[in-house]
């Protein structure tokens, strides 16, 4: 789970064989025939199809995804992504339809580390997700339990409107936060965080959390101030996914940026400086 | 089809480079592997500028998209001079094209020291002279005006025999008499477009996005401007011209060739596809192919076809 | 919400005009009828620049579409002076809005007689001077330098006290520099951007495809490049900025203000939809509304909120 | 028939409700809540669905089509398009399907005159229509027909992948050529109406012509020569079609340009110096 896959060379053409809603998010599928499987942590740059430019002219370039699931068969990957539609870009690949094209390339980024790499000696995973941010999430779980790591799953929403996908996730294992109250705890995700830590011995657990910066920024404090290692999934605005434009620069902890496109999406949290940064997510 | 282009003692196998900045050749064969090594888009690399000291980049967000087109503001980040010798150049000799490497300094000697360092290793074919910076002493923007133009050539075109290409700024006036001044002053060669000054505001707050408040636009949207920038300058130069700015098609590509460049680069089309300039050989190729007066053999060489235009 | 801004004498009961050249209210009347003018979109009515002698304008083709954008080659087609007196200034005088004449001559006599036979005209309540075209004297274009701005603007202050908005060109190392020397001159306001100096090719054959070679571009595609002018400009002159180049939408609109334009003007994207500038003080109104400064009771004044960024 | 139908101020937004593929054409329709019926020979300015920008981050601008037959039923008018995909802009209008929508602006330009206006005393209409130019014909035969006037259709096409909508016209009343034969006479469609304008008294008829610049300058040249009335409806590009761009100029026969949106696109042929002009058709 710790290697980086490797992109096929170039921009590759797929189908798109499923599409679903689920609460506020659009569950869409595309067919891969030529790449591999991806691991969990990594993206794909996606584009949609043409049409007449928006009112507002864009989209443009290709949008950054995370993997929701990824299923072999035979030689062809099925690719199952999670999508909010925020703006022209994600409003477009969420209205895909089955047998709609997707251009995609990837996998990029750096996956997750093994618990075992993150967390020498803890017993088990805790996934701490917020909103869209519970994307890659699901595919971790998956590989997590398939390795037989204890993990508990945290997912956090601020209402019904920007909820959904939790179904890619056992529920017997899950616990819900919602700011408004519509599901599980009434409150941040990180709240369900605090408590789970208190009761857990130091050194017990690792953390893996996706979300907004505000809740990133949050997990990385309390993680921090507990001594439990922790990797985040952040986002950045995006313009290529493979090191070419140095846009989706992250301040790092000792001075400087990485490029969280090659460097990340997934992070150490105690290699950042702040989860905050300008631009990096909604 | 014969497709190769000599740009002084520079051999490329192909009219198509990158643009500097818009692609890095380390950071992709993390991600692709060495099928990149296998199937370089490019017939030259140009590396990103690097300056004489390191340098962080600017604030973020460094990224705005606009109507088919991208601000940046990236900032030059660069491991410096000494790291760029030192970590980046024996990786990029792994490369099986030449290498061009663009630098950039504030200063007429810091921009003759980069020349000098640069240009004695053995691995560097080519020096790419980004001009689009302020120059310390003057004030004034080094590839903005004609005079300033030549007085960085004076400075640095003593401390190298290997070809140096001028990369122009769309900001000016007439670009067309920069291109005239930097010949003169013994260039072999200019490349242009570098981005148009331009910027964003926040709809929510009304303050500028990008974290350094302005950058650069490029893609396709300044494809237009930028062939109307190169079809002045190669009608007043007689050195090779590099052009680029949107480049995203071999139709786009032939167009930058028919306003009389001899050589193009993508740049922000890689962005959306890392084989971009693969698919636009290809088309240009066809494209060519189609000419009315392409030679039924094939022979019609770019070069030629560019130049007699 | 007071939308009302004050432009010299000329008063604007909201900040949306038209960009001169893109909107003929008396052939859009032909089209539509009468509810052009009891819905007219903009606040006053910018006519096609004008020169002394009439002229029929460039070879076609005269359009070519860009990504988010579109070059035009028209070639000021006109009447003239005498003929514009004569056929259109009664037909714009049914407006419900009032009226700017924009005028052009390659002469600074010509200028100054235009502007002195326009101005005297009861119905004109402000002039814009296109000064993108060159100086037949100098040979410079009149608008891409300070010196020549500053001595057109002398050359025809006196002979109009009506508002003067100087059109300046974004083809210009420093637009900032050229709006500081029409002030200095006496311009009332300037206005920007005018389009951007571009080209095209035919694919099939090489040719430029526009009849007159090359045209300015305009649309979506160049909106980053004015939102920076504009902030320049903005930030260097004291007179009110009219911004404009690719607003289609409120947000956009509401990024030129916040760059420090006092009013804008809608172009291109009335080709699209001509109650496009409805559309966009409709969306601009609603951005007000949701910045987080703005007034409860909904008193937020665009003219205060641009001058107060 | 020869009155301006003004067009309602603005753009509207219309459901597709019908697509079909004829030869190498495509019929769109759509239906019109608030617009007017249109005379034969206007045209409208339209725009498809959104999309990402394609590789040639085109189409921008409306585009210019002639409506192929409008049928009113109740306050709603249907109007058909006939459509050749020849570019990003047609590709993407070709492509809508029932339950799409289409924004649009319209009617535009000047009709084709009444056949007593044009040719007075003449006893007949004779349409020449080339290619995709058949479409306005397909409405003026409708209303000539409609109004009793004896009328005679002329189509011609280049090949078979450059033909269809002949269904638009009463067959029985129709003769086809085409350059590669496929179709009645092998040849053009020119060479029928020399034919018969030689077989006809002169002043007897009126010439209504649609097609390529090519096919109209010879419609033109014939015509003159033999003191036929005729209209042209003529294509330039056009960025507006309502007279605010001056982009779609047409020379005069007197020297200088009209607009050919708002004088045009039908203009009568001895109005103008030739149908020949660059950029006016593909
Ligand atoms: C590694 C990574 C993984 C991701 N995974 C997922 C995922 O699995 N699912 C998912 O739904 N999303 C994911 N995202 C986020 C997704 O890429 C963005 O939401 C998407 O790029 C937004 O594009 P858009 O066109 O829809 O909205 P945009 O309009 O581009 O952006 C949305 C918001 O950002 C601001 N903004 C930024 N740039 C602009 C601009 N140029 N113009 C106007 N507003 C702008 C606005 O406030 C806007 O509301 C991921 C991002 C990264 C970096
Ligand atoms: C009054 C009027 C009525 C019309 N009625 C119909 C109709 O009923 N049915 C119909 O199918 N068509 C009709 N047309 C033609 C239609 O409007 C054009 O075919 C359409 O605008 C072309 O747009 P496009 O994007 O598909 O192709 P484009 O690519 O815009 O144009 C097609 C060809 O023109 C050239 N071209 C022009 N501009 C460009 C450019 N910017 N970039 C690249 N190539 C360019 C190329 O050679 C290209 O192959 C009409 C036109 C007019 C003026
Ligand atoms: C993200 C980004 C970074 C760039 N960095 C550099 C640079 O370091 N040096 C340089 O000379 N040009 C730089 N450029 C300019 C490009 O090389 C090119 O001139 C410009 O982008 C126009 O080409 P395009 O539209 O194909 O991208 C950069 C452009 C982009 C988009
Ligand atoms: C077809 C066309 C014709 C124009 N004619 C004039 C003109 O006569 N005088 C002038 O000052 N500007 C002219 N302009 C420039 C516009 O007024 C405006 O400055 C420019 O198009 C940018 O705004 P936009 O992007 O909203 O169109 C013209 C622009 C277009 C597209
Ligand atoms: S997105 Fe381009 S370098 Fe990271
Ligand atoms: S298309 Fe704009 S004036 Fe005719």
């Amino acid at each position: 789970m710790t290697e980086r896959v490797l992109a096929p060379l170039g921009r590759r053409d797929c189908e798109i064989v499923g599409r679903r809603e689920t609460g506020g998010y659009v569950v869409f599928s595309a067919l891969d025939a030529e790449g591999p499987e991806p691991a969990a942590g990594q993206f794909y740059m996606l584009t949609g199809k043409p049409g007449w430019g928006e009112e507002t002219g864009r989209p443009y370039l290709a949008r950054a995804f995370s993997v929701a699931a990824a299923e072999r068969s035979r030689d062809q990957v099925r690719l199952d992504f999670l999508a909010e539609a925020v703006g022209p870009g994600t409003r477009a690949l969420a209205a895909l339809e089955a047998g709609d094209r997707l251009l995609l390339t990837g996998p990029l980024g750096t996956p997750f580390s093994g618990l075992a790499e993150l967390a020498p000696g803890a017993a088990g995973a805790v996934l701490v997700g917020g909103g869209i941010g519970i994307a890659p999430l699901a595919l971790l779980r998956r590989q997590l339990v398939a390795q037989g790591v204890p993990t508990r799953t945290l997912l956090g929403f601020r209402n019904r409107d920007h909820a959904g996908g939790t179904e890619l996730f056992d529920c017997s294992e899950t616990r819900l936060a919602s700011e408004d109250g519509h599901a599980g705890h009434k409150g941040f995700v990180t709240d369900l965080l605090a408590v789970l830590l208190e009761g857990d011995d130091s050194g017990s657990a690792g953390v893996y959390a996706c979300g907004p910066p505000a809740m990133l920024e949050a997990v990385r404090l309390l993680c921090a101030e507990r001594d439990v290692p922790a990797e985040l999934a952040m986002e950045a605005p995006m313009a290529c996914g493979f090191g070419a434009c140095f846009g989706c620069a992250i301040p790092l902890a000792g001075g400087g940026y990485i490029r969280l496109c090659v460097d990340g999406p997934v992070v150490n949290a105690a290699a950042i400086n702040t989860a905050l940064v300008a631009g990096s997510g909604h | 089809m014969s497709f190769a282009v000599e740009i002084g003692s520079l051999h490329l196998e192909h009219p198509l480079l990158n643009g500097s900045g818009t692609f890095d050749a380390i950071a992709a064969r993390r991600v692709f592997g060495d099928e990149l090594i296998a199937n370089f888009p490019f017939a030259a690399f140009v590396s990103k500028t690097i300056t004489p000291e390191p340098r962080a980049g600017n604030l973020p967000p460094r990224l705005y998209e606009t109507p088919s087109g991208l601000i940046n503001s990236i900032g030059l980040p660069n491991k410096g001079l000494a790291g760029f010798l030192e970590e980046d150049l024996p990786k990029l000799a792994e490369l099986s094209v030449p290498l061009v490497v663009s630098v950039m300094s504030p200063s007429h000697d810091g921009f003759a020291h980069l020349v000098e360092a640069v240009a004695g290793r053995a691995e560097v074919a080519a020096l790419e002279l980004n001009v689009s910076c302020p120059n310390v002493e003057s004030g004034l923007i080094m590839g903005a005006s004609p005079a300033e133009t030549r007085a960085l050539m004076d400075a640095v075109r003593p401390h190298s025999d290997k070809p140096l290409i001028v990369k122009l700024t769309p900001n000016a006036n007439d670009p067309a008499a920069v291109a005239v001044a930097a010949q003169e002053g013994g260039a072999d060669a200019v490349s242009l477009i570098n981005t148009l000054r331009a910027r964003a505001f926040d709809p929510g707050h009304g303050a500028e996005v990008l974290g350094s408040g302005s950058g650069g636009l490029s893609g396709a949207a300044v494809r237009a401007v930028a062939l109307d920038q190169v079809a002045r300058v190669a009608a007043a130069a007689t050195i090779p011209v590099i052009g680029m700015g949107g480049i995203e098609t071999g139709a786009d590509a032939l167009a930058f060739l028919d306003a009389g460049a001899r050589a193009v680069a993508v740049g922000t089309a890689t962005f959306r596809d890392p084989l971009a300039a693969a698919r636009v050989l290809r088309e240009l190729d066809e494209g060519l192919q189609k000419r009315p007066n392409a030679a039924a053999d094939g022979a019609t060489d770019v070069a030629n076809f560019s130049t007699s235009t």
